[in-house]
């Protein structure tokens, strides 16, 4: 594989920072906005330009400093960092529009912070997404935890402040508690934290100990919200939905579930978990985390805490599909971050515009809704349809070879899994669509009058719905980058 | 060294410590203290280090007491142990 | 001249410290640049001996012209040079910082204050510098003494606080010097590399194995270990703050630093480790005294304390660290030295700008203080991330390196320590953070943008070097390897894998 | 009735001299005889003393006498007037042998009382007063000095106008008072 | 011999000395034999020291021999002068000498 | 004649015991000063004694008279705090 | 908290009990303490520095820098004492006069840099009148007692002593004139700048020409520096060396007591004192 | 028997040396009054001076300043002749030592007693947690 040393990487992680002094200076909030929206279309732009080269096969390195023996702050960008970075700086661009129409819309407080650390975030999530390293990946890591804080905490209340402590209680406490140790054996053990293809870590240490390892980075990198240390998530939904949006159904989350793919591709390789037999373990707490999710989810009235619990549940589908081991699965796994990340933005925007428009956050103050706001609830529909598995939406491809994972890995009880949930998927959307569509005007408690929310508000939704869709026709990028990223996993 | 004496001496000497911290008036202890220091000042011109015989007789009989006097007149001599 | 430097290092200040007793009686003006002038000199000389040591190897000077073991010598190697530069780097921030504060709180006695400042950072320099076991004690009196001048001189209780330090440091020195009697009395040597040379003739002496424990008992009740630490959070807290942002970072680190010392030159390792089999015992002191600080900074209500509780933490992690018995560990404990100096410093500059702003340092004056002084509160957090171990802060990097020892010596329970006490941290700053952050806001939920907040923000002299420490921070953890290759891996003997 | 008495010494201009220090430093300096009488003493002091007779150890000998006379030449000749000091000196003399019997008989009263099995019935101690007709500060306590030194008797106060108070152990102590002792005194300071 | 014979006396009066203080009833009293007593003893030792000592005649020795008496001397400026400021500050603190109860007050 | 003079030093240490004694349990603070007076003086004369033993007099002077001087001090500033504060 | 405290003690003394085992005999002349560095002292002493007092040598030249720190302490504890103590500018209260003639107390209150001239004398609630014996007494003694410490400053070299013992009984006298007489007294002799000064001055004496002889071409404290400016040979400049560090010792601990007396027995008001 | 007196006599001191350090030491840990402790902790400190110099003694050994240095023949000194001086340099330093913490103490002392008017510990507790 050829390996070609570039600074792009690294200016991709800072384009965002060095736009933080500007931001914190623009005189009024165009400025500030404007200089988010050039940020973000040079940050994609960056990432995009990474591509046609990691696409045909070359890896791009970038080694900033060494700051221990065998251990760098380094960057490199590989089909499975690139689709992750692509998901998220594209998505950076949408959900800007829509922060602004939604803080605009609410009028919220402490407007330029709020720009400040979601891009400050957002480095931290292209840092993830091209870490050559454990250390690396877990520095902005811990980044991403402090910068998001404040975001989670915009309002300033008393709910804000117990919110934010329990997010931070969990996500730090296990980084530090979990990841750090498990971090640190493993260089004991391996004397590198670089990942590789076939992962340093084989031969290295008895098998329990990998095991114990492996699970304290499972659970360690909570972020993931794998059970039962999910809790945060409908926490941290007190945030303002851009918030929510981006970081809670895109990078927050995928930096979790992305960090665990690169721990289990990278530092332990699929070779020793399939000779440690580690599979049935991953895939049942995957599959508990999904149903146990799904069904939680069915019992929210909370709009936003509802879209949290599904995403709990599809966070750990990526789990699971590494966690099946074979080719398929693990595609189908990479696949779904990038199409369970286009699906539920449109949700969280949905939610939030309708937030903004109507002042409402529970689904059962929300019947009849769509007559009053029909763009954005078919946006929502599409979303969730992209989320069930059902076509015409990319989350179609992403479950599809899903179940062929499980079908290649010879586990029934998987596919009896993703089936389940796929129904209590359906279970808990459709509800909310029928009712917003299909309701008599009696019990309808909006009025028949088309008054959507304001466009910045609006758009996005639909631009990540449309998306969706052309996902499924059109999937390449993201296929052909998890395809080469599983070749590069399993070394076929 | 002269170990009659070293030893007689030593023994006064702990005789001397022992009031001096169980004396309930900071003024005899202070006194006390001063008769301590007496005596050190003898124990180690009996093993022979002049100097530090020397130094302990203008330091610890001289100053260090009249320091104690002037701190106990300035507080209290009052004290409960 | 540059043959010149180890006593230069010492001097400078030492003499500078005469002038400006003498200016403060004449002319109160001019004390504040002596005592900088003399601490840049110092530092010029500490930075060029770090350079030389790097280039050429350790350096020893005869001080009188007598050789070593008749007369004194400074010895600099890899272990103190560093230190020496980050005491000079420390005295000199925090003077840049503090002067307004010293003005203004002392008054006709400013004079005093830098005389003692420098003298304390004399001694400070001296301990890490001298390579004679006595020699070393009359220093560590210096800087304590000058120590409890510049502590004692804060509020209210601050002298109460004081005695006490002075009571536990006089047992602590005076246990050190026993120590180091007991080891004259077999060895009949005063130099520490002569008493290393001399020592293996003697491992199973009981009068060896006692002076191992009394310099280390000495040590600890100086350098505030767990059960010896009474005096320290009490001291640190009602000290003026310029003092305390000098005395909290350095003190305790040179101390922990004079214990290396003594454990890799002076007792060698090999018979600290190998013969002797107290390193277990020694580790969960360390464990307890990291948890137990841990634990007692969560119940503080303002800040110095909680600060104070948090350097006993960290001293358990170096004295765990240096005693785990091998490299990994050993490198952590020598890298906190000067990690947890910084930090430290950064905190209590931190500190000292809200002081200065807000006269209180208590929980509830931190109300809504991210909004008055965000840089301030944005270095403090900077330190804290730190002390928690936040990548790429360096505090991260002894930390680790302490895990790693500890992982290899097998010591799990010092591990699960270090986490706990990082655990620990988090919630000790982000309920700062949240104080500071949502306190004043609690009534408003206010939605809309507010007009300008009254921002308030400390006076520059304290802000930049405040920024300089933070940054510092990051620096440091960012060139950790850099370190560790060139000047720390030959500070430790290659006895201990 | 010590306190009434305090008040009344201090009536007297005896602290005048502490109270004018500095003018009286000036004076001393100027007073040339006085200094050079100091130093003469001091240095035969040091000779005493030092045992040693190079030139280094003189010249540092003659340099300390020096300082030592700056700093308290008023203080050993506060009046700064050296009439008759000569002769002072020399009766003083004459007086220290009469003195040193009177001590050693003192003594052997005093010991023979601790010694003797029946102590308490033999002492009887009381406090007695009497006028000294000595003006001079240095008589009085040249006297004073010389009462507590001898036969059971110590000097309880003395105010500066010749006030005493004694101290005495027996009554056979305090009859002696002022007696014998203070006629010679007075003889030797001139003070008939 | 002479010197062994002022050296015994020295020792006798300091004895007697040790004895008064423990002896007497009050501290005006204790005073007596602490102030007269020591003084003279130390008197009679120095002076037996000095002459041992210039039993060597050098003028070294003599010297010495004078330094002792110089200490000697200053003993006797010093001593009662001691002596009064102790006695001083007893009345000063009020104590009353102890006195002997009278025939009156032992027949009450 | 060493003899002598160490029986003469170990006598007056007895004698010390005895004046120690004052100074110990002395009922009030000015017994214990006549005690420590007392002590004060012997330590002058065992200081020179000590001295002749070593055969060293002329070193031992020195300290003696140092001795005799600090002692003076130390007992004039203890009584003076009589003068100063009222009452024992 | 007792039985702990007794407790610990005994559990430390057992320690050191322990350790003594294997302790040398005391005054054993083979022991280690007696064999390794010292005996160079006591041989080459003489040759080297031509100074009898061995623990003189020792102390202000092979170990110079010990002692240079020793004397640095004490002028610490000089400046801390005045740091914690000393109670400036506020003079205001009540003030008490005497007329010196009459006697008559006079009590001003709240005066304010005022003062009475001439025939007044200030003086505190406590004021005693002078014992006319102690005082006189004492007033003869002094200059005999500071001739005497100077004595022992300068005769170091040949018997035991030193810039240290005598520096303490010239601060003796000095405290020996307070007590006889009253604060304010000393302190017009020797007043709280002089006293100030003279410490720094003292240490200095040391430190500087342990300097210069950094700036002679020599190490630090090496007093053989000194024989190009004395105009002797290295070895006696070596004595002569010893000897003003020496001085400067005396002069240092000289001034720091008299400062810690000043501020200890006034409580840093600087009034009549003990 | 003299086997046993021998034995007393070379260990005598270190004996000594360490119960007055543990007087010292129990003085500091158990007295209230603060300036008990600060007399336990001269106890303490004398006690350390008093084990170095019990080192330097040396049995045979003279004083150590050399006799006759000016007396014209050099002959060769001899280091068992006279006593270890080391011991005594460096306790020379920790008398300095001493004396300088006990004005440090007593200041300290002072100041307290200024602001509660009292030097016992417990009182000053319940004066601080009253105010």
């Amino acid at each position: 594989m050829e390996t070609v040393f570039s600074i792009k990487p690294l200016l991709a992680v800072l384009v965002s920072v060095a736009a933080v002094p500007f931001l914190i200076w623009s005189r009024n909030p165009n400025t500030r906005e404007t200089w988010t929206f050039a940020a973000a279309f040079v940050k994609f732009g960056i990432v995009l330009s990474m591509l046609p080269a990691v696409l045909s096969g070359t890896q791009i390195v970038c080694k900033v400093a060494q700051v221990m023996p065998g251990m760098a702050i380094a960057f490199r960008v590989d089909a499975l960092g690139m689709l992750f970075a692509l998901v998220s700086s594209s998505l950076w661009i949408v959900t800007s529009a829509y922060s602004i129409g939604y803080m605009r819309g609410l009028n919220e407080h402490g407007q330029t912070r709020y720009f400040c650390f979601f891009a400050l975030a957002l480095s931290a999530t292209i840092g993830v997404a091209f870490a050559a390293n454990l250390f690396t990946l877990y520095l902005f890591y811990e980044m991403l935890s402090f910068a998001t804080y404040p975001l989670v905490t915009h309002h300033q209340d008393q709910e804000a402040r117990s919110s934010g402590r329990k997010y931070l209680l969990y996500i730090v406490g296990t980084s530090i508690g979990l990841v750090l140790p498990a971090m640190i054996t493993a260089y004991a053990l391996g004397g590198t934290l670089e990942f590789s293809t076939k992962g340093f870590l084989a031969g290295t240490g008895s098998p329990a100990l990998l095991t114990a390892l492996l699970f304290l980075f499972v659970f360690g990198f909570a972020k993931a919200a794998v059970m039962p240390l999910h809790s945060w998530l409908p926490a941290a939904m007190v945030a303002p939905t851009p918030v929510s949006a981006l970081l809670h159904a895109v990078a927050v989350v995928k930096v979790g579930v992305f960090s665990v793919v690169r721990v289990i591709t990278g530092v332990f390789g699929v070779d020793l978990l399939q000779s440690l037999h580690l599979s049935p373990v991953l895939t049942a707490v995957a599959s508990v985390t999904i149903l146990v999710g799904s069904f939680v989810a069915l019992s929210q009235n909370n709009l936003k805490r509802l879209l949290a619990f599904s995403t709990i549940a599809q966070l750990s589908y990526i789990v699971l599909g590494l966690g099946l081991l074979s080719p398929k699965g693990m595609t189908g796994g990479i696949l779904h971050i990038a199409m369970h990340a286009f699906g539920k933005i449109t949700l969280f925007f949905c939610a939030g515009a309708i937030f903004v428009a109507t002042g409402k956050k529970n689904i059962s103050e929300m019947v009849g809704i769509g007559r009053r706001m029909p763009v954005t609830m078919s946006a929502f529909f599409l979303g969730s349809l992209s989320i069930i598995g059902v076509p015409p939406c990319g989350g179609f491809i992403s479950k599809w070879y899903l179940v062929t994972g499980t079908l290649e890995a010879n586990q029934m009880p998987i596919l009896f899994v993703l089936l389940a949930s796929s129904l209590l998927n359906a279970a808990y959307f459709m509800p909310v669509v029928y009712r917003a569509f299909f309701c008599t005007p009696e019990e309808a408690l909006f009025e028949n009058r088309v008054q959507e929310a304001p466009l910045f508000c609006v758009g996005p939704p639909v631009i990540t719905a449309a998306i969706s869709i052309i996902l499924l026709f059109y999937p390449q990028p993201f296929f052909r980058l998890a395809e080469s990223a599983v070749r590069a996993i399993t070394g076929g | 060294m002269i170990w009659e004496l070293d030893m007689a001496i030593l023994t006064l000497v702990l005789f001397c410590a022992v009031g001096a911290i169980t004396v309930k008036d900071l003024l005899g202890a202070a006194i006390l203290f001063g008769a301590y220091s007496f005596m050190m000042c003898l124990l180690w011109a009996i093993m022979g280090a002049v100097d530090v015989a020397f130094t302990e007789a203008s330091v610890g009989a001289g100053v260090s007491t009249v320091f104690f006097v002037a701190a106990v007149f300035r507080t209290t001599r009052r004290t409960k142990d | 001249m540059s043959h010149h430097f180890p006593a230069l290092l010492v001097i400078a200040p030492l003499l500078s410290a005469f002038f400006i007793s003498g200016a403060g009686w004449l002319n109160r003006r001019f004390c504040l640049p002596l005592a900088v002038a003399s601490l840049g000199v110092a530092g010029l000389s500490a930075l060029s001996l770090f350079w030389r040591v790097v280039q050429q190897g350790p350096v020893l000077y005869r001080l009188g012209g007598w050789d070593p073991p008749w007369g004194i010598a400074y010895a600099v190697d890899f272990l103190n040079a560093p230190v020496l530069v980050l005491i000079c780097i420390v005295a000199l921030l925090n003077l840049w910082a503090s002067h307004r504060q010293v003005e203004e709180q002392f008054k006709e006695k400013t004079g005093a204050f830098y005389t003692l400042y420098v003298l304390m950072v004399t001694g400070l320099l001296g301990i890490t510098v001298t390579g004679d076991a006595f020699n070393l004690y009359v220093l560590l009196e210096i800087a304590s003494l000058s120590g409890y001048g510049l502590i004692a001189m804060g509020e209210d209780r601050a002298p109460l606080a004081t005695l006490n330090y002075v009571y536990m440091g006089t047992i602590g020195a005076c246990f050190y010097l026993l120590g180091i009697g007991y080891l004259y009395i077999v060895t009949g040597s005063l130099n520490m590399a002569d008493i290393a040379r001399i020592l293996p003739g003697l491992y199973e002496n009981k009068a060896v194995l006692t002076a191992l424990i009394i310099c280390l008992v000495g040590l600890w009740l100086k350098m505030a270990f767990f059960p010896l630490h009474v005096w320290l959070p009490n001291a640190y807290t009602f000290a003026p703050v310029p003092s305390a942002a000098l005395i909290a970072p350095l003190m305790t680190k040179v101390m922990v630093y004079v214990m290396i010392r003594l454990m890799l030159t002076v007792f060698t390792p090999g018979y600290v480790f190998s013969t002797l089999g107290i390193n277990d015992a020694v580790v969960w002191f360390a464990v307890i005294a990291i948890v137990m600080g841990a634990i007692l900074a969560l119940g503080q209500r303002d800040l110095k304390k909680m600060i104070s509780y948090i350097i006993v933490a960290e001293v358990g992690y170096m004295v765990g660290g240096a005693w785990l018995g091998n490299r990994a560990g050993m490198t952590g404990a020598i890298l906190h030295i000067i990690n947890d100096a910084l930090m430290t410093l950064c905190l209590f500059l931190a500190v000292a700008a809200i002081t200065y702003r807000m006269k209180s340092y208590t929980f509830s004056s931190l109300k809504g203080l991210i909004r008055k002084m965000p840089f301030t509160m944005g270095a403090f957090i900077l330190g804290g991330l730190s002390i928690i171990g936040v990548p790429p802060t360096c505090g991260f990097f002894s930390k680790w390196y302490l895990i790693t020892g500890a992982l290899q010596a097998g010591h799990y329970g010092f591990m699960a320590a270090l986490l706990f006490s990082s655990l620990v941290n988090v919630v000790l700053f982000f309920r700062i953070i949240e104080i500071g952050f949502f306190e004043p806001f609690n009534e408003g939920h206010g939605h809309g943008e507010h007009g300008p907040e009254p921002m308030n923000e400390a006076p520059l002299s304290i802000l930049v070097p405040l920024w300089i420490v933070a940054l510092g921070l990051v620096v440091v953890g960012v060139y950790t390897s850099e370190i560790i290759t060139h000047v720390l891996q030959f500070a430790i003997p290659k006895a201990i894998l | 009735m010590v306190n009434r008495e305090q008040h009344e010494a201090s009536s007297q201009p005896m602290g005048h001299e502490s109270g004018g220090t500095t003018a009286g430093q000036r004076r001393g300096l100027r007073n040339v005889p006085a200094c050079l009488l100091t130093f003469a003493i001091l240095f035969c002091l040091w000779i005493l003393l030092s045992g040693r007779f190079d030139a280094f150890h003189l010249t540092l000998g003659v340099i300390s006498c020096i300082m030592v006379t700056l700093f308290s030449v008023d203080l050993v000749f506060p009046e700064g007037s050296l009439q008759g000091i000569g002769g002072t000196w020399l009766r003083f003399l004459g007086y220290v042998p009469w003195l040193l019997y009177q001590i050693i008989l003192a003594n052997l009263h005093v010991l023979y009382l601790v010694f003797h099995p029946r102590m308490m019935d033999l002492i009887e101690p009381e406090i007695i007063r009497f006028q000294s007709k000595l003006h001079s500060d240095l008589s009085l306590v040249t006297f004073a000095n010389s009462i507590t030194l001898t036969p059971g008797t110590i000097t309880v106060y003395v105010s500066v106008d010749g006030d005493f108070q004694v101290h005495a152990i027996d009554k056979k102590s305090g009859e002696a008072l002022p007696g014998e002792m203070e006629a010679r005194i007075a003889r030797v300071f001139g003070e008939q | 011999m002479l010197v062994i014979a002022l050296l015994v006396v020295g020792l006798v009066f300091f004895t007697g000395g040790g004895v008064g203080i423990l002896r007497f009833p009050d501290f005006f009293t204790r005073l007596h034999p602490a102030g007269k007593l020591d003084t003279l003893g130390s008197l009679l030792m120095m002076l037996a020291v000095a002459i041992y000592n210039l039993e060597h005649f050098s003028w070294e020795a003599l010297l010495t021999s004078l330094k002792i008496m110089l200490i000697v001397l200053f003993i006797f400026l010093s001593s009662p002068t001691a002596t009064h400021s102790i006695v001083d500050a007893g009345i000063r603190a009020g104590m009353v000498p102890w006195r002997k109860e009278t025939p009156e007050e032992k027949a009450e | 004649m060493q003899y002598v003079f160490l029986y003469a030093g170990l006598y007056l240490c007895i004698l010390m015991l005895l004046s120690l004694y004052r100074a110990v349990f002395g009922p009030t603070v000015l017994d214990r000063l006549v005690g420590v007076n007392a002590i004060g003086s012997k330590t002058v004369v065992l200081l020179i004694l000590i001295g002749l033993i070593y055969g060293r007099v002329d070193m031992f002077v020195d300290i003696s008279m140092a001795y005799a001087m600090l002692n003076f001090i130390a007992v004039l500033a203890a009584s003076r705090y009589f003068q100063k504060r009222k009452g024992l | 908290m007792k039985k702990l405290g007794l407790l610990l003690v005994i559990l430390s003394g057992a320690l050191l009990l322990y350790a003594t085992v294997d302790f040398p005999l005391w005054g054993d002349p083979s022991s280690p303490a007696s064999l390794h560095v010292s005996p160079r002292y006591i041989e080459k002493t003489m040759e080297e520095t031509s100074v009898p007092n061995i623990v003189t040598a020792v102390l202000a030249d092979y170990r110079g820098f010990d002692t240079m720190f020793e004397t640095t302490v004490i002028f610490g504890a000089g400046v801390v004492c005045f740091l914690l103590l000393r109670v400036l500018g506020g003079e205001e209260g009540d003030h008490y006069y005497r007329h010196l003639p009459t006697g008559v107390t006079i009590h001003v209150k709240g005066a304010k840099g005022k003062s009475l001239s001439g025939e007044f004398e200030r003086i505190d609630m406590l004021w005693t009148p002078y014992d006319l014996v102690i005082k006189t007494a004492c007033r003869i003694m002094i200059p005999f007692i500071q001739i005497y410490a100077l004595y022992v400053i300068a005769h170091g070299h040949h018997s035991p002593g030193g810039g240290f013992q005598g520096g303490v009984i010239l601060g003796a006298s000095v405290i020996l004139l307070a007590i006889s007489q009253n604060l304010r007294t000393a302190l017009r002799r020797i007043g709280e700048k002089t006293v100030g000064i003279l410490c720094a001055i003292g240490v200095f004496i040391y430190a500087g020409t342990g300097a210069l002889c950094l700036a002679l071409g020599r190490n630090f404290l090496d007093y053989a520096a000194l024989a190009s400016v004395l105009g002797t040979d290295p070895v006696t400049a070596r004595s002569h060396g010893i000897l003003i560090v020496e001085t400067g010792v005396g002069i240092a601990v000289m001034a720091t007591m008299i400062w810690i007396y000043n501020n200890v027995s006034s409580a840093g008001r600087y009034d009549e004192g003990l | 028997m003299s086997g046993i007196v021998a034995t007393i006599i070379a260990k005598y001191n270190y004996w000594i040396y360490i119960c007055l350090m543990m007087i010292g030491l129990y003085a500091m840990i158990t007295k209230r009054n603060l300036i008990k402790k600060i007399v336990g902790m001269n106890i303490f400190q004398t006690a350390i001076i008093l084990f170095y110099v019990s080192i330097g003694a040396k049995r045979g050994g003279t004083i150590p300043i050399i006799e006759h240095a000016h007396g014209g023949q050099s002959h060769a000194v001899e280091a068992v002749h006279y006593i270890n001086p080391l011991p005594h340099v460096l306790m020379l330093t920790a008398i300095v030592v001493a004396v300088a913490t006990l004005g440090v103490a007593l200041a300290l002392a002072i100041r307290i007693y200024n602001r509660y008017r009292t030097l016992e510990e417990d009182e000053i507790l319940s004066r601080i947690r009253g105010s």
